[in-house]
């Protein structure tokens, strides 16, 4: 099981070597794209903030949970932090199943929580100003009492 | 033992650090943690209704205890992948 | 668009660049693998044989109707033939999309078709034996007279 | 003008042979070459009622007429991926 946060760039051979097993006859691999554009605006780069050690627990767990739901051959979650340039990859998920159905499916459900529940957040970063972006897949929002509202 | 706050991204861009030391009193909860940290930095309540919190690296609800020596991660919305 | 039907092995880095789009937020890569078994027999290796520029041709009609039917930014489509090893990439489809669930519908509609469609075929080389497999995916059989029966 | 019948896998093994010169006659269609080299080669009739054609690399139903010079390819059911 390969995960990792890093500042280097994703290589998808490096993944799907990770994952491949004899037995699996299916890889699938997801990498989330730096756009140059989102809801209608011009993308410059993007920078990423992370908890990397959380994080790293997080995608651990994602992971381990994904292998029990789809009877995977085994997986890999990368996510890259740092800046990033327009068509650099942020995210890398790979996974191995003995068929493609469930290489397909549980790809996706990976990527579905990862932007659920890492500690991971970017910036977009345009010509004229920047904002972090509050991920409308994240968690839903904690219980917070009146009084720190 | 004190208890270490981490920021990131939106609200530590705000408070203008990454990390912040405070002392811990019997019985904090993360809770009452915060309602001290936001005395120090008051510029910083428009973030807590979206937070999200962990402690030692584990999502934790903000009437969790906060165990001595404990790190209470502020966590802003996830916006990874 | 990147489709070639060859007899080196795949590289996936090689298919994700080709099919990277600065307004493409998302790359889903797929890779048949040669696996260790097959419906209870352990498998030796495969040889890949191809009707080579048919299967181009083919391949190519299939990447454009992806193209109409999912509004993708780019696929590629390769397909190794030859005596393939266990855990080598006999198939890879890589597909740009502005999001995720575009690339992942068009992918996995890709290999189904490839599947159905292109003209290649599998021999599987066991311990003690071998055999062509007739592809249970395979277009539907043709209208064939009786008098050829 | 010749029609060039090109063979594959299972059918091709079988054969001995890849590649299959025949003459052309007026009318031709997929189905009655076939029948003609079966005369030749009666051993590959069961692969008939598995097989799919494809005239000039394009998929064509046994009706089709074939065209002078054309090449014929005989499919047995693919197995890529």
């Amino acid at each position: 099981m390969l995960i990792r946060v890093t500042e280097q760039p994703l290589k998808p051979d490096e993944a799907v070597a990770a994952v491949t097993r004899a037995e699996a006859g299916a890889v699938v691999v997801f990498l989330g794209v730096v756009r140059n554009n989102n809801l209608g605006r011009t993308v410059n780069h993007l920078v990423y903030d992370a908890y990397p050690s959380m994080a790293e627990k997080v995608l651990a767990t994602i992971a381990s949970e994904a292998r029990d739901r789809f009877s995977l051959g085994d997986c890999a979650i990368l996510h890259r932090t740092g800046r990033l340039e327009i068509g650099e990859a942020s995210l890398l998920v790979a996974v191995s199943a003995g068929h493609r159905v469930a290489a397909f499916e549980a790809a996706h459900w990976l990527v579905d929580e990862v932007k659920k529940r890492v500690p991971v957040w970017k910036k977009e970063v345009w010509s004229d100003g920047e904002s972090w972006i509050e991920g409308p897949e994240s968690l839903g929002l904690q219980q917070t009492p009146a009084s720190l509202r | 033992m004190p208890v270490t706050l981490l920021l990131f991204a939106s609200i530590a861009e705000k408070a203008g650090r990454r990390r912040i030391e405070m002392d811990l009193r019997d019985g904090d909860t993360v809770h009452s943690v915060c309602e001290r940290l936001l005395l120090d930095y008051p510029h910083l309540r428009p973030f807590f209704p979206r937070l999200m919190f962990a402690i030692n690296e584990e999502y934790a609800r903000d009437d969790a205890l906060v165990p001595p020596g404990a790190t209470l991660a502020l966590i802003p919305p996830v916006s990874g992948g």
